[in-house]
């Protein structure tokens, strides 16, 4: 781990995309406008394309090399190196990032595919490709980045373009709001997450190694155990705390998932993209990332699991009630992140990053399988209108079912292997609660799943006649990237397979060195290790499983029970409230944003009429005290000239018209200013 | 000689004057009035220069004073007379204080 | 060129009485004279920001001699680690914001002239490094500003011009009177301000004390810091747009320019003392106050105003945490808000000249009609907000990591209004450019080659100072350090003892 | 030395000439036919008393007179400065319209013979030879100020300058009569010598009759309380007369005010300070009256709309500026008192040039008159009036300013913050009532009623000497500096 290999190829794969993108940004108009858009296609797909074939490349150079030496730096240039910060940009490629990257560049490039199809009537296609492209760079300097500063440069460009591609139809109104509210939202994460990074790097400093690279972070983390930190918690806490409150922002956990259905408002492929595949998970990634500190705070750790557990619970449950096709799979996306930040919570960091690999295979097919039905549907998204799909889009359905048992956790799909792992490492670990949770979130997961499944594509049709005469199989550039997704959906989680079924984990051990901070690994290691138990378990969560699907199959395909007599219990109020995600967004609304509205505009009505008042005020007084002095001058002294000449009956002076003005005036003021000029003397003398 | 006048006479008196000349300044609201009340501040001051000439025992300054300044009190009040008389011809009327043109 | 500075300094004043003895029917001429000077003036800088030598603190390109050796009065000006990113900022807004100004249809000449002194004016205060020569540029440049919003600025142009010079003016007399107490009670007496610093130990504390909050007023109004800082939106409002980029590009620097030449190099132990109260907490309120107003405005321009005052604070929360990174992160976001700001404003100024108003709620969906132009607002827009990759995060990120070591309540005020930013900068692109479109700006041109040439070198700039920082901060870096060295090396205590 | 009569003319040079001056034009005026050359005559006596001034010889010092007058670089000082204002002044009504219907010969003999009161106030070493001058430059001041008959503003004026004087010299002749009887004598360096000699020291009587004396000498300065006369006069003259009163008598005024306060009454220490009386806090007096005069000029100014007032309360705020150099008791703060007297002198001069400039064409002397005045072919008076108020205000690059940092610079040394404070405050204050016409000049844009403004060539070339004087002495002030410096050596000889 010390000696690094530095290989100079790490960098292409980063800009690969961004050269895509620049091109697109700079030129896409006008290419697409001379040669159309077929070029715009091969120069979007082509570079992601191209990326990961050199991060395939990268991985089998990786393997080559012995297990506990498979870290490769690119270091390019020096970045900020002042004020005790040295960071340069560089690049660095471990396992863990090794995986992400095949994740970001191979999923990422089978949507870039789908979307030639998917956008191909859009007249600013070349948008579309430009914002993916840098999409795809920003998650991979994310991942790749060998300081956390580069990371958070990631981690905030992923988030523009989320912002870019939530109001990519940005003519559409709503649709920018949605685009804002992510981005506001996960700025709230992020500024956890940045204060996050100024504690550690004081605490690192204090203790003699100011440093923000990641692994000389984890050299040196040790050295602040039992450090005080801020707001009575040790600074290892504290730290924690945050990252992982960064990570609810960008991961959408309890309590800033509500960015992630409204998200939906942007195209299909960018809901399976961004928010599925990749950066949803960066949070994930992120703590997986950190676990040499995480581990070192127990509390932290407790936290992230019950969060987790709850999210996945939480998110589930209204899962149950929605009816738009996106916003069901949204919702489960929460739900799956919770389920692998619970996986991390319990210390089974395998785990949690394993179901960040499966999920971006099966979500992605779900999602892409949706984004095919509702471009057949000609933009319908509410499941309520579709029906019987099956039958005119074969392809579609196979796929979406494939996909559907993976996330069900049917054995063998991948989901299986990856979600019943967490689940028993959460019992195994002791946190039982969390394993209640999560057992019975999965058996909410499949009952929504198969209800949409059911909605759409069994039945029979309950759309408009042309809607029906419009229905059709997407094009091959949709169905091709379904397939494969589907097979990865079925066949990705082989590369571990639970040990009471069988001892096949390469998965486990390539990531290996990336946990093996000793402290990481007596924390991995510890829990039960009993095959019984865990068969058992997984018996239970089985029949769970089962449970969800018999239920959603009587109400939905049989028909024998009907919904409405749940969605009527306790007078309807559960369902109701379910229905409307628990009031949340009103929630925030009434707490957060109306009454930062107003203040904004009461400071300003201040800002105006107080402190710019103030300032003309003074200006107004000076003028009037000019204005009063210069009626003294000329009334007042004048006024007590009459009344003197009144006392003195000067009759004769005011019947003789010889006046002289104010003259008297002046002179009783030259008397008057004597006066003073003693009286001040008088009071300087005592 | 407890009766005899001395210096502190005359000072008096020449207060008590400059006090009635001040006084007539400021209540007359009649320019000649008001001339002949600076005329006797002149005189006040004229009274102390004697005074102080005669018992200070110094050369011949104060009485030179006191003749330079009634000489020059008669060029002011030619000078103000003539002012006076231009404004009537110019005018017909010698009402300044009605049209105040200056002032404030 | 052994009189780099002083060139740097007098060009603009050459051409401004060339422009002046134009004859009338040459009235054109004005702009591109102006035009050539800006461009010689930016040639200089570049070459002075070529050859200057960042390894030591002292004083370079000296051009000094005595002015009024009876007063000790010396022209002398020179450019150190402190400045120099400022003459490069001053002469690159300068010969941005003349091509700005090509708009400007009235009284061309007296425009260019004064637009010119302007130029000479400001370019003084940064290079002179005489207290008094400093102080003559430090006023000569209200005069200009003064007509330039007067005559060629909005409505209301009268009353934002008299209150912008009024309000000046006022910080400049305590200014004075400062300068004078410096000059008499110091060592010496001198105004060479290299001098009055080595001496700096020789003011008692006391004096210190009232010295230092009388010349802070006189550089909080220009900064403009909270409560002075009403002037600057009636400013901002009102003046043309060329007007507008360089008062916020180059004439605020002024401000913390001045805090950092004189509070800090010449009071250290005031500045140890009483900086966490003035910058710390002000800069703060400037930061969160600043982002709050911006967010309630319904004009446009109005609203970068605000916004640019918010960012101003971050420069002063930077100087008050004496720590190498945040002074360093203070003066480079000195220089990228004056980049990323004049962006803003001329941005602005595109749309106004289009629709000849600025209500926010009376555009939208603007993206459609001008796409580049909603482009690079984008663009600007996300640099204000601090985006990583972009120049202002690292000066951001600097002065924060700077800040939290010395006062980490504030610096998580600082930080969280980061989310405020992006909440009105958002809101206000999405109701300018998003959404349907008003059919009511049909038929808008989009930006025209001059306005692109304009922005796109500002834009460069910043993509640049984003990914290789170094470029500026290389600059400052030594002379920073070692002038944090000088403020943390005297505290306040030890002063006090020596008297 | 004391030089007697015949010994005393050598230094009598400048005085000699406008004396024979004056005989010259009141001759000329029965002789000659074009009434118009007279001006020119006057400008050229004029000229050359200033020539005589500046040949005279930088002595110790000298007594003219038998103790009368005295002669030192301060008096030189002043009578240059006063010398110069007559130049301008006579220049001025050389192209002045209200002058023209005018006696000529009558006006210009009486502007030489008001310069040569103002030379004696100057020079004078004696409470005698004080209050005749002083009595000199009243009279001639009343005439010259009433000299336009037939306008009723300019006689009311006069009247009220009349006999506003009268008390005022009445006031203060009374007060000297005290300090005669105090010290037994009227001259300056006896009465010094006297009051300073150890013993007791009639404090209150002494202090009462400075106060006495203070009503004649703040009347000439027009320092408040005694400056009510001030607005009236100035708005009434004629404008080539206002000038040389607000220039001229003001510095003349200064000239007596220095010479009878600082060398007769106080003492000066090796330091460069001046001692004042023990126990005659007149210092006091003058600091508190320093701060009213600027405060309330500046305030009164701030309302007026006719641009001579204005010029009248700015400048009785300026004499309250050129006070602070007299109250800091340095000899830092006379050197600033003397440099920035010179500056008023030219920044004023320049502005009354351009207000009688626009009144010639238009006959109008309001602010309105100046609407726009850059946008209709006025742009040099414009541009040359905003100079000299920027100038008035402080604003650098012009001679105002190096004056007021002078000023501040004494006052800051002296430690006298609070008048600092007052000061710099003031002029904050004043830069509002100044811009208000640079405003209306460029801001406003003209209605079409105001006329047209022309400028004949003679206005212009003063116009031009002043402004560039203004801008050019803001940037090289040595010379001035190195004369100020050279007149505040005061003679005082043996009692």
């Amino acid at each position: 781990m010390d000696h690094p290999v530095s290989i100079s190829i790490v960098r292409y794969i980063v800009v690969l995309p961004l050269i895509g993108a620049a091109i697109n940004f700079l030129a896409g108009a006008w290419l697409q406008k001379t040669f159309g858009k077929r070029i715009i296609s091969v120069l979007g797909c082509g570079v992601v394309a191209l990326a990961f074939l050199l991060a395939v490349r990268e991985f089998f150079a990786m393997l080559a090399l012995a297990p506990d030496s498979r870290f490769m730096l690119d270091s390019l240039w020096p970045w900020i190196h002042y004020g005790g910060l040295d960071i340069d940009i560089a690049f660095w490629l471990d396992p863990l990032s090794m995986v992400m990257t095949l994740v970001v560049t191979g999923v990422g490039g089978l949507i870039h595919i789908y979307s030639t199809g998917y956008m191909h009537e859009d007249e600013s296609y070349w948008r579309f490709f430009g914002w993916l492209n840098l999409f795809t760079f920003a998650m991979l300097v994310l991942v790749l980045g060998d300081n956390l500063w580069l990371m958070f440069v990631g981690w905030e460009g992923v988030g523009l373009c989320s912002f870019a591609l939530i109001g990519f139809w940005y003519k559409v109104y709503p649709n920018t709001t949605a685009g804002n509210k992510a981005f506001i939202v996960n700025r709230i994460g992020d500024l956890a997450f940045v204060i996050a990074l100024y504690s550690l790097f004081a605490a690192l400093g204090a203790v003699g190694h100011p440093t923000l690279v990641t692994r000389e972070v984890a050299k040196y983390a040790p050295m602040l155990a039992g450090m005080p930190g801020y707001l009575g918690m040790t600074m290892v806490t504290f730290v924690t705390l945050m990252m992982f409150a960064g990570a609810t922002g960008k991961s959408a956990q309890i309590p800033l998932y509500v960015w992630l259905p409204d998200a939906m408002a942007g195209p299909t492929p960018v809901s399976a993209l961004i928010h599925a595949a990749t950066m949803v998970t960066a949070g994930v990634y992120m703590v997986a990332r950190m676990n040499f500190m995480f581990v070192m705070a127990p509390a932290t750790m407790t936290v992230v699991a019950v969060v987790g557990g709850l999210t996945a619970l939480f998110a589930a449950t209204i899962g149950i009630a929605q009816n738009d096709i996106k916003k069901v799979l949204a919702y489960s996306t929460v739900s799956q992140l919770g389920y692998m930040f619970a996986g991390l919570g319990v210390g089974a960091f395998t785990a949690g990053v394993f179901h960040l690999m499966t999920h971006a295979f099966f979500k992605a097919c779900l999602f892409l399988g949706a984004g095919s039905v509702i471009h057949s549907m000609g933009g319908e998204q509410d499941m309520r209108k579709m029906g019987g799909l099956r039958h005119h889009m074969p392809i579609t359905f196979a796929t979406f079912l494939a996909a559907t048992l993976a996330i069900s956790g049917v054995p063998p799909f991948a989901g299986f292997m990856s979600k019943d792992e967490i689940i028993w490492q959460a019992f195994a670990h002791g946190h039982t609660v969390v394993w209640g949770m999560l057992m019975v979130g999965a058996g909410i997961t499949v009952f929504y799943m198969f209800r949409q499944v059911y909605m759409t594509f069994f039945g029979d049709f309950r759309g408009t006649h042309e809607q029906e005469h419009h229905l059709h199989e997407s094009p091959p550039s949709i169905a091709y990237v379904l397939v494969v997704l589907g097979l990865l959906s079925v066949f990705g989680g082989l590369v571990k397979i639970p040990d009471f079924i069988a001892t096949f984990k390469p998965f486990e051990t390539f990531l290996e060195p990336v946990f093996s901070s000793p402290l990481t690994r007596q924390v991995v290691e510890s829990g039960i290790h009993s095959r019984g138990t865990e068969a058992a378990l997984g018996f239970v969560t089985f029949t769970m499983v089962v449970l969800g699907w018999l239920v959603a199959d009587l109400m939905y395909r049989q028909k024998t029970i009907d919904p409405e007599r749940f969605s009527a219990a306790f007078g309807g109020v559960p369902y109701n409230w379910v229905l409307n995600k628990y009031f949340v967004d009103e929630f925030y609304d009434f707490t957060v944003v109306r009454p930062y509205l107003a203040m904004t505009r009461a400071l300003a009505w201040f800002d105006l009429h107080v402190i710019d008042g103030v300032v003309n005020l003074v200006a107004t007084v000076t003028v009037l005290v000019a204005w009063l002095s210069g009626l003294f001058d000329s009334y007042v002294v004048d006024g007590l000239v009459n009344a003197a000449s009144l006392v003195t009956l000067d009759v004769g002076g005011r019947l003789r018209k010889l006046q002289t003005g104010s003259i008297n005036g002046y002179l009783y003021g030259i008397l008057a200013a004597v006066m003073v000029i003693l009286l001040v003397r008088a009071m300087l003398r005592v | 000689m407890s009766g005899a006048v001395g210096l502190d006479h005359y000072l008096v008196l020449s207060l008590i004057i400059f006090t009635l000349g001040m006084f007539t300044v400021l209540t007359r609201r009649n320019a000649i009035g008001i001339l002949m009340g600076v005329e006797l501040i002149l005189n006040s001051a004229n009274i102390n220069y004697l005074a102080f000439a005669y018992y200070g025992g110094a050369r011949y300054d104060g009485q030179i004073f006191a003749i330079f300044v009634i000489m020059l009190a008669a060029a002011e009040a030619v000078i103000g007379l003539a002012v006076v008389l231009a404004i009537y011809q110019n005018f017909r009327t010698i009402d300044v204080g009605a049209t105040e043109n200056l002032s404030g | 060129m052994s009189h780099a500075l002083t060139l740097i300094t007098f060009i603009p004043v050459a051409a401004m009485v060339i422009i002046l003895s134009l004859p009338p029917a040459l009235k054109d001429g004005a702009k591109w004279i102006s035009a050539v000077a800006a461009g010689l003036q930016l040639l200089i800088a570049l070459w002075i920001f070529h050859h200057f030598d960042t390894t030591t603190t002292a004083a370079q390109f000296v051009d000094k001699f005595a002015w009024m050796p009876t007063y000790h009065i010396s022209y002398f000006m020179g450019v150190d680690g402190i400045s120099v990113s400022m003459v490069l900022l001053t002469a690159l807004i300068c010969f941005i914001s003349v091509f700005a100004s090509f708009g400007i249809n009235r009284a061309e000449k007296a425009y260019y002239a004064l637009l010119m002194m302007l130029d000479a004016g400001m370019m003084g205060v940064f290079v002179s490094l005489d207290f008094f020569l400093f102080y003559i540029f430090w006023e000569v440049m209200l005069l200009p500003m003064y007509f330039l919003i007067g005559v060629w600025g909005g409505p209301r142009r009268e009353y934002a011009a008299i209150k912008f010079f009024l309000y000046t003016l006022l910080g400049s007399v305590l200014i004075l009177l400062a300068m004078l107490g410096l000059y008499f009670y110091g060592a010496q007496n001198t105004f060479d301000m290299t001098v009055l610093a080595a001496n700096a130990s020789h003011y008692t504390i006391g004096f210190q004390r009232v010295v230092w909050i009388a010349l802070f007023i006189g550089f909080a109004i220009k900064i403009p810091a909270f409560p002075f800082h009403t002037w600057l939106p009636d400013a901002h409002v009102e003046a043309p747009t060329a007007i507008s980029v360089i008062l916020a590009g180059v004439l605020l620097k002024m401000g913390t320019y001045g805090i950092l030449r004189v509070n800090f190099a010449i009071l250290p132990a005031a500045t140890h003392e009483l900086a966490w109260l003035f910058l710390g907490v002000i800069g703060t309120i400037n930061i969160v106050y600043g982002a709050m107003c911006a967010m309630a405005q319904t004009d446009y321009k109005k609203l970068i105003a605000y916004s640019s005052i918010s960012h101003m604070g971050y420069v002063m929360l930077g100087i008050a945490s004496f720590t190498a990174a945040g002074i360093d992160g203070a003066v480079l976001q000195m220089f990228n808000h004056g980049t990323i700001t004049a962006m803003l404003f001329i941005l602005v100024g595109v749309i106004y000249d289009r629709a000849h108003h600025r209500e926010i709620a009376g555009f939208g969906g603007l993206a459609q009609q001008m796409p580049i132009y909603a482009g690079m607002t984008g663009f600007a827009f996300f640099a204000g907000m601090g985006l990583p990759g972009l120049s202002a995060f690292i000066s951001e990120v600097l002065v924060l990591i700077g800040a939290w070591q010395t006062y980490p309540l504030m610096t998580v005020f600082a930080a969280a209004t980061a989310i405020l930013t992006a909440g009105y900068l958002l809101w206000t692109y999405q109701r300018i450019y998003l959404g349907p479109f008003n059919e009511k700006y049909k038929g808008f041109a989009d930006l025209s080659f001059r306005e692109g040439f304009t922005l796109v070198p500002l834009a460069i700039i910043v993509l640049i100072l984003g990914v290789y920082p170094h470029a500026i901060l290389g600059l400052l870096d030594t002379s920073l350090a070692h002038l944090n060295q000088v403020v943390l090396s005297t505290p306040a205590s030890a002063i006090a003892l020596l008297h | 030395m004391d030089l007697g009569n015949y010994a005393s003319l050598a230094h009598f040079g400048p005085e000699l000439v406008l004396g024979g001056g004056i005989l010259l034009l009141v001759i000329l005026d029965l002789l000659m036919a074009d009434k118009r050359r007279l001006g020119d005559i006057a400008l050229l006596i004029a000229v050359v008393a200033l020539l005589l001034i500046a040949m005279e010889p930088v002595t110790p010092g000298a007594w003219l007179f038998h103790r009368m007058l005295v002669f030192d670089s301060f008096a030189i000082f002043f009578r240059a400065l006063i010398a110069l204002a007559a130049i301008v002044a006579i220049w001025m009504s050389i192209g002045s319209e209200e002058v023209l219907g005018c006696d000529q010969g009558e006006y210009y003999a009486i502007l030489l013979a008001s310069t040569f009161a103002m030379f004696l106030m100057a020079e004078s070493a004696n409470l005698l030879m004080a209050y005749l001058a002083l009595e000199f430059v009243s009279l001639t001041s009343y005439i010259l100020t009433g000299f336009l008959r037939h306008n009723r503003r300019s006689l009311e004026a006069a009247l009220k300058y009349l006999i506003y004087g009268g008390v005022a010299s009445g006031t203060m002749i009374y007060g000297m009569s005290w300090i005669f009887g105090i010290t037994g004598s009227l001259d300056f360096t006896v009465i010094n010598h006297a009051l300073t000699t150890p013993g007791a020291l009639p404090v209150l009587a002494v202090f009462i009759s400075l106060v006495l004396i203070l009503a004649g000498m703040g009347y000439k300065v027009a320092s408040v309380p005694f400056h009510m006369w001030a607005p009236d006069v100035y708005q009434g003259a004629p404008i080539p007369i206002t000038t040389f009163l607000a220039i001229g008598s003001k510095a003349a005024g200064f000239a007596l005010l220095t010479r009878f306060f600082f060398p007769a009454l106080s003492s000066l220490t090796a330091a460069g300070n001046w001692q004042a009386l023990k126990g005659v806090d007149w210092p006091e007096l003058l600091l508190f009256i320093c701060m009213i005069t600027m405060t309330l000029g500046n305030l009164a100014a701030l309302q007026q709309s006719n641009m001579k007032r204005l010029l009248a309360y700015s400048s009785i705020a300026q004499a309250g500026y050129a006070l602070m150099g007299f109250v800091v008791l340095s000899n830092d703060g006379i050197r600033a008192m003397l440099f920035y007297l010179f500056a008023y002198y030219v920044m004023d001069a320049g502005a009354f040039l351009v207000v009688m400039i626009v009144a010639n064409s238009t006959g109008r002397e309001d602010i309105d008159a100046y609407r726009g005045l850059a946008w209709r072919g006025g742009i040099v008076p414009a541009v040359a009036l905003t100079i000299f108020l920027f100038s008035l205000t402080g604003i650098p690059l012009t001679i105002g300013f190096i004056g007021k940092f002078y000023l501040f610079a004494a006052v800051i040394r002296g430690r006298f913050y609070l008048l600092a404070i007052v000061g710099v405050l003031n002029s904050v204050v004043s830069l509002y009532y100044y811009m208000r016409p640079i405003k209306t000049m460029f801001l406003d844009t003209p209605n079409g009623d105001e006329g047209a403004v022309t400028v004949d060539f003679w206005n212009y070339g003063l116009m031009g000497v002043l402004a560039c004087a203004t801008i050019v002495l803001g940037l090289y002030w040595a010379p001035v500096l190195a004369f100020a410096t050279r007149s505040m050596h005061f003679f005082t000889g043996p009692v």
